[in-house]
């Protein structure tokens, strides 16, 4: 791993779902943190998170979602980068999910949930705990 | 004032014009509006309420007679009021669990609800005992039973209320006993026995002896604390139990503090100085329902004692002047059904009791109409005063 | 199979990886670049600059929607700013264009600066290039956007749009403080709010006031309304208007001769000064010059003189120079 | 009433209680250094009449029902008619929400106040790409008049008032409304509730969107002339600070942009040369009862004296009922935690309770599940009876602004207007809201705060019990489900009314509003003939669509 990898993560609101309270804070955050965040705005679909993310080659993807569409966006979202070849992109999620639809989502491929109630800094040390930068 | 006239007059206009137009197309709810203590409320308060010229005699500042705002200067911005949930069941063991689970769970203070028995002075194995022992409360019989009711709580480090008065004196000395094998010393020691048995008389029923001799038992303990137990409230005197049983807000506060004034001259009759013992004397208030009634109460009392201790005892330190109390939400106020709707009442209920300044708080928990209350239930509660604390942000 | 083949493949993956590669500053990206260089060339490159907030992002969408009408195919690159503080950075650039991010014609790619001034990054040359090599028509660069000393997109695009709006107070001295000489096109968005034609005004007896260029051109005004997509058909006849002067007068290659000529000595300006600043920390020794300097034991001329022929002399006898960088 | 002569010993009695202050803190140190509330305005340690000796007693507090309605905007306030308990709920289908609507009305709630879901929130059918995984999810599917007319099957539209949060297409709602009325032989004079119609704060805040300003002002000015005239105890816009300041916003923040963007809507009907004593009294507004209780209290009877005064003194209004701020209240969403979420009853008792101390006309309570899903009908039961012991037994409700005179409320009312009067200042300055918010000024200052407050719980300056202080396990709740039929049942349902309707009509009624939206006439009578006819929501705000542009979020940090 080069010192000057920088971790580039992707911010996605899918769905239709406009509370980007959370994801902009968290934005911030990672970008505080010191990475370099993409951040694409609201209303996203699952194909246009999947080529973003393609795009800007990022490390991870964070996915908020406070409508309950998780359960059909998250695992399309997932699905997608397999189709793409591109699931070495690891997918994190946040918002209002219940504790019960983890495992599903976990399974899905979604490598960690973080539910309301989350610092700012423990998703920040997860991503810097859990994703292997290339190169 | 030329302003205050103007203000009666505007008032007087406002009322048969704006009012009484909107009124008669629609009526208020009820005829008359009015509190638990059948105190009735006039539709709109301004200044003119208010009497004149009476800020500083009447509220003052915090710390400062008549105590009306709060009795420590900087209240809660110093500390706040210590969460104190009443609890004891089954045996010493059990309870002592409960209390480790309480303290991990962020309570600052310890309050042992007994069992009957204890409370009425028989040991667990006497037949008048049978089907009574750890039923209400945890049964204490001996030294040893005090010692594992304590077990691994340091002593020196928390404050204790225990809920007794006819036994008081004896838990007590237990309970000194229990600390000087933990090697800390009475001085040391702080919290406070209930001891208040005139109430027990009126509302309560847990007394054993005759008044007399139950007033010397008191006196008693007065004397002995203010010279070795310095940190100890001697008495709780308590208008809760009264409420409980029915009574208004304004009788609670008048039957308590007209008690208080029984013990105090009764320690004044047996030769102690007013101002020797009066500053661990506090008192035991019940929340009820109706929110501004209750924050109208504690304030009227803390303001009442301070006139009577000054006035009529000639106590001459402030401490002696202030009204310090426990506060326990309204236990009558809960119901069977529904008993999520208890959740809301307490809140409301602490609410109240944290504006009306008290200095520790019970919150009731929501089942506490059906049983004991479950692990789950008291911590619900203990959140209760927790949010009120640290979210709101008083 | 390398990047460079896959790029060549069509392969977005292995395009976006390279980019990476080439932002992170990886020595085998070089190698990369080498063997996509022939390949390059093709591309007609627009910078589009000017002040925050006068809604370039939205500007490019509309540009790239119609330019895919007519079949086109495109590259972006947009440049946000790094924070100073933390290193970090948010590159939201692209949400004005996310409907195009589907598009299998349209390769979007946001950068940060990365500490690099001059409106763009260090590797948004090389990145073009990439873009370049897979084929895209046309790359667009949208440049940081704080409205001062952006001069480095003149080096970059062949054509340079500076964007305004009205509205916005003393718009008209802050283009003339660092955007005047880099317009080749000015456009005045948000052209329905009022002060646009007091603004077109102005910038008109601006553009008369300056000197003339030396390539004859005089930049056009043209005003849009990004939102609606107004104005912006005319202005793509603007650029492909001074595309044409460009050709016709040949100043076309003249350009691309500048352009690559400030690309290949910021190359290697940066390897030289790697080289030597590499050999120099392995001994601590610029440490200790420079207390030798602040202690005035020496002096910074000489001192430059002695470094440039010990690491001429040691260059010519090592194979390759610098620490761990392949530099053949 | 303290004399003037008298501020000289309280001043006196001040400095020794200081003394005595700060002997106390020499032993025990406070608890903070700084006291401040949840919106971060530094507060005082103690209040005396002297930080409410200027405020004069007629021109700021006045009498309830009277300007500047500081103390409530009836005579009577609660004495009269206790608040509507109005529980925002939609869930499913329109079959499963009009059960839980008859639910919690023979539980007494007295208004009710449907939730739509994300499509029809943003225009879309349920039958569209962009609904795929979304479909009664957040809500309620509301497609076509067929909808709504099984969502209100079995209560009677004259005698409840009925609130929609409904935004981009509240026009075309509101036309089902009308509609679905009509078809139980209510008309549309009898009809009374709100739709809430607030654009501005979408951009600012929510994100609902749909068209670019300009034309989404032009359809919200449509809907409130077409109501003056024709629907008149309908509300026609519902103002919100909410989801301001849900977005994370101030106090201050929430009251100033809220009241900024009222101010555009007045500005947009007077554009219109519509008669501002005839429509302004029918806009009403949407606040956020937050956890922090004084500080809620004074934003709530601040803002009451801000309106009356902008109503009166800015626009010129003549009538009395133009200068009452009416307002609904929801308890904090965001106030609430997922971790331990028995504690969210008392969260939202303490909020409700400040909503009521400030005088609000109808409330919302949050359920104490809402940060996992659509409420349970038991999470629901438990929050409006919530409501209903506040009214009930507390005794607030029992005489008028009963904090009026204190000190604290009143310094802070006072503190919380002059913050927001700089705020309007500032938005004046750019040249309105609508300018404002295409700087991105109000959304980069909400920004701000809710990083400012994330930092601050991530830190533990500010305190969330369960999630930064006492965390515990805590035994799961029950959630609510939708049942995967439901999307099926509303699909099938789509297509049936497609398939069974008059198709020729629903395209000339789909070109006749093309032909209205490219001109300038009132569109709402347009709507209306077009939805009776079946056509459904995506269908006409496509047109909506393609006449007037769409807007996408700026995205600004």
């Amino acid at each position: 791993m080069s010192p000057k990898r920088k971790i580039r993560i992707l911010i996605a609101k899918p769905g239709l779902d406009g509370h980007d309270r959370g994801a902009r804070v968290i934005a911030r955050g990672f970008r505080d943190a010191g990475f370099e965040v993409i951040y694409t705005g609201l209303h996203q679909t699952p194909e246009q998170i999947v080529a973003t993310a393609i795009q800007e080659d990022v490390d991870v993807i964070g996915l908020s979602a406070l409508s309950g569409a998780h359960d059909y966006l998250f695992p399309r979202i997932t699905e997608l980068l397999r189709e793409e070849g591109a699931d070495d992109i690891t997918v994190i999620g946040g918002g209002i999910i219940p504790e019960e639809d983890i495992p599903e989502l976990n399974k899905a491929g979604v490598k960690a949930i973080f539910t309301p109630g989350t610092r700012i800094e423990e998703a920040v040390a997860w991503v810097k705990g859990h994703v292997k930068l290339r190169g | 004032m030329e302003e205050r006239e103007k203000l009666i007059a505007e008032t007087k206009r406002w009322e048969e014009t704006t009012f009484s137009k909107s009124v008669s197309r629609f009526p208020e709810r009820k005829k008359k509006f009015e509190s638990t203590s059948h105190i009735e409320f006039k539709r709109l308060y301004t200044s003119i309420d208010e009497r004149e010229d009476d800020y500083i005699e009447r509220l003052g500042f915090p710390g400062e007679y008549p105590f009306t705002r709060g009795v420590q200067p900087t209240m809660y911005r110093g500390r706040f009021w210590t969460m104190r949930q009443y609890s004891g069941f089954a045996t010493a063991e059990e309870t002592n669990k409960r209390y480790k689970y309480l303290l991990e769970q962020g309570q600052t203070g310890l309050s042992v609800a007994f069992d009957l028995p204890t409370q009425i002075g028989y040991d667990s194995d006497h037949p008048m005992s049978l089907g009574e022992v750890g039923k209400v409360g945890v049964a204490i019989d001996t030294l040893s039973d005090m010692e594992t009711l304590f077990e691994g709580i340091p002593l020196d480090r928390v404050s204790t209320s225990m809920t007794i008065n006819a036994t008081a004196v004896i838990l007590l000395a237990m309970y000194l006993a229990v600390a000087e094998k933990q090697g800390v010393k009475p001085e040391q020691v702080r919290g406070t026995i209930q001891n208040d048995i005139l109430k027990e008389y009126v509302a309560r029923g847990t007394h054993i002896f005759p008044p007399r001799p139950s007033m010397r038992i008191i006196t008693d303990i007065f004397a002995f604390c203010k010279d070795n137990v310095p940190q100890w409230n001697t008495i709780s005197i308590s208008g809760y139990h009264m409420r409980e049983a029915g009574s208004s807000a304004v009788q609670e506060v008048a039957f308590t503090l007209a008690n208080a004034i029984a013990y105090v001259q009764a320690a004044i009759d047996v030769g102690l100085d007013v101002d020797d013992f009066a500053k661990r004397l506090s008192f035991f208030f019940n929340c009820h329902n109706n929110l501004l009634e209750e924050i109208a109460k504690f304030r009227a009392a803390r303001r009442l004692w301070a006139r009577i201790m000054k006035e009529r005892f000639h106590a001459q330190k402030p401490a002696s002047c202030m009204l310090r109390f426990h506060t326990q939400t309204a236990g009558s106020t809960l119901t069977l059904q529904q008993p999520d709707n208890n959740v809301v009442r307490v809140a409301f209920q602490a609410l109240a009791a944290v504006l009306g300044g008290t200095q520790s708080l019970h919150t009731n928990s929501r089942d506490e109409a059906l049983a004991l209350p479950s692990e789950e239930a008291v911590r619900i509660a203990l959140r209760t005063q927790q949010i009120i604390a640290h979210e709101r942000r008083p | 199979m390398g990047l460079a083949e896959r790029i060549l493949k069509g392969d977005v993956r292995a395009a976006a990886r390279l980019m990476r590669d080439i932002d992170d500053d990886l020595p085998d990206a070089w190698h990369e670049l080498k063997k996509l260089y022939p390949k390059t060339g093709r591309a007609y490159i627009i910078g589009v600059t000017g002040l925050p907030g006068s809604g370039k992002s939205t500007l490019v969408d509309k540009i790239v929607e119609i330019f895919r009408k007519e079949g086109k195919t495109i590259g972006i690159v947009a440049v946000d700013p790094t924070s100073p503080f933390t290193g970090g950075a948010i590159l939201g650039d692209r949400i004005r264009m996310q409907r195009h991010s589907t598009d299998d014609g349209v390769f979007i790619r946001s950068l940060a600066t990365r500490g690099y001034l001059g409106g763009i990054s260090r590797s948004t040359h090389d990145i073009i290039n990439v873009m370049d090599a897979m084929g895209k028509d046309i790359i667009i660069v949208e440049t940081v956007g704080v409205g001062q000393d952006e001069v480095e997109i003149v080096n970059t695009a062949h054509t340079s749009i500076v964007v305004t709006v009205p509205g916005l107070g003393d718009e008209v001295q802050i283009i003339k403080a660092g955007l005047l000489e880099i317009a080749d096109i000015f456009v005045i968005n948000k052209s329905e709010r009022e002060g646009a034609e007091k603004l077109e005004q102005e910038l008109r007896v601006m553009i008369e006031m300056a000197p003339p260029r030396q390539d004859g051109w005089t930049p056009p005004i043209f005003k849009t309304e990004a939102v609606l997509g107004k104005g912006v058909f005319e202005l793509i006849y603007g650029v492909s208007r001074h595309r044409n002067s460009l050709i016709e007068s040949k100043k076309l290659d003249g350009k691309n001769k500048l352009r690559t000529k400030k690309h290949f000595l910021k190359l290697l300006q940066t390897r030289l000064l790697e080289s030597v600043l590499g050999r120099m920390e392995e001994g601590e020794t610029l440490d200790k010059m420079l207390q030798q300097l602040v202690d005035r034991k020496g002096n910074p001329y000489g001192l430059v003189e002695k470094i440039m022929r010990e690491h001429l002399k040691s260059h010519l006898r090592s194979d390759h120079g610098g620490k761990g960088k392949t530099h053949s | 009433m303290v004399k003037e002569e008298e501020f000289a010993e309280l001043r006196q009695g001040k400095g020794r209680w200081k003394k005595d202050l700060d002997e106390a803190r020499s032993k025990v140190p406070l608890r903070r250094n700084r006291f401040s509330t949840v919106s971060d305005l530094e507060i005082e340690g103690l209040y005396t009449p002297e930080d409410i000796k200027h405020l004069d007693y007629f021109q700021k507090i006045g009498f309830p029902g009277q300007y500047p309605f500081t103390r409530g905007i009836q005579p009577s306030m609660y004495l009269g008619r206790l608040w509507t308990m109005r529980m925002f709920s939609g869930l499913g289908g329109p079959e499963e929400t009009n059960q839980r609507f008859k639910y919690l009305l023979e539980h007494g709630e007295t208004g009710l106040s449907v939730a739509f879901h994300f499509p029809t929130l943003m225009g879309y059918d349920s039958d569209s790409s962009m609904a795929k995984g979304e479909v009664g999810k957040c809500g309620v599917a509301v497609d076509t008049l067929k909808d709504m007319e099984i969502l209100f099957d079995g209560i009677p539209l004259d005698r409840v008032t009925t609130s929609m949060t409904i935004n981009p297409p509240a026009s075309i709602l509101l036309a089902m409304y009308i509609v679905a009325a009509e078809k139980q032989g209510v008309n549309r004079e009898q009809i009374s509730g709100t739709i809430q119609n607030d654009m501005l704060k979408e951009f600012i805040a929510q994100k609902t969107l749909m068209l670019p300003p300009n034309p989404s002002i032009r359809l919200i000015v449509d809907t409130v002339e077409f109501c003056t005239l024709e629907v008149p105890r309908w509300n026609t816009i519902s103002i919100s600070g909410y989801h301001i300041r849900e977005a994370g916003a101030t106090a201050v923040q929430e009251l100033a942009f809220t009241l900024a963007d009222g101010i555009a809507y007045v500005e947009a009907c007077i554009d219109r040369a519509l008669d501002i004593d005839r429509f302004a009294p029918r806009l009403s507004f949407f606040f956020d009862a937050h956890i922090d209780f004084f500080e809620e209290i004074a934003k709530l009877r601040a803002a009451r004296r801000m309106w009356a005064r902008i109503m009166k003194e800015r626009f010129g209004s003549k009538s009395s009922r133009s200068w009452m701020l009416r307002f609904h209240t929801q308890t904090a969403g965001v106030s609430l935690t997922a971790q331990q979420p028995y504690n969210n009853v008392v969260r939202t008792t303490c909020e409700a309770l400040a909503a009521v101390l400030g005088g609000t006309q109808s409330l919302h309570t949050n359920s104490l599940d809402e940060t996992y899903a659509i409420p349970t009908e038991e999470a629901a039961f438990i929050a409006l009876r919530t409501q209903q012991v506040l009214a009930e037994e507390t005794g607030v409700a029992n005489t008028i602004d009963p904090l009026a005179g204190s000190y604290f409320v009143e310094a802070l009312t006072n503190r919380i207007e002059e913050d927001a009067w700089e705020y309007i200042h500032k938005i004046d300055e750019l040249g309105g809201m609508v300018k404002a918010i295409d700087r991105g000024y109000p959304q980069a200052e909400i920004a701000e705060s809710a990083y400012i407050y994330q930092q601050q719980i991530d830190s533990g300056e500010k305190t969330l019990i369960g999630v930064n202080k006492y965390v515990t396990d805590h035994p799961p709740i029950p959630i609510w489900r939708m049942d995967p039929a439901i999307e099926k049942k509303q699909l099938e349902r789509l297509k049936a009314v497609k398939t069974t309707r008059n198709n020729d009509r629903v395209r000339t009624h789909l070109e006749r509003i093309r032909r209205g939206a490219e001109g300038d006439e009132n569109l709402m009578p347009l709507i209306i003939d077009a939805v009776r006819e079946y056509t459904t929501l995506q269908e006409i705000c496509d047109v909506f669509r393609q006449v007037f542009g769409t807007y996408q979020d700026p995205g600004m940090f």
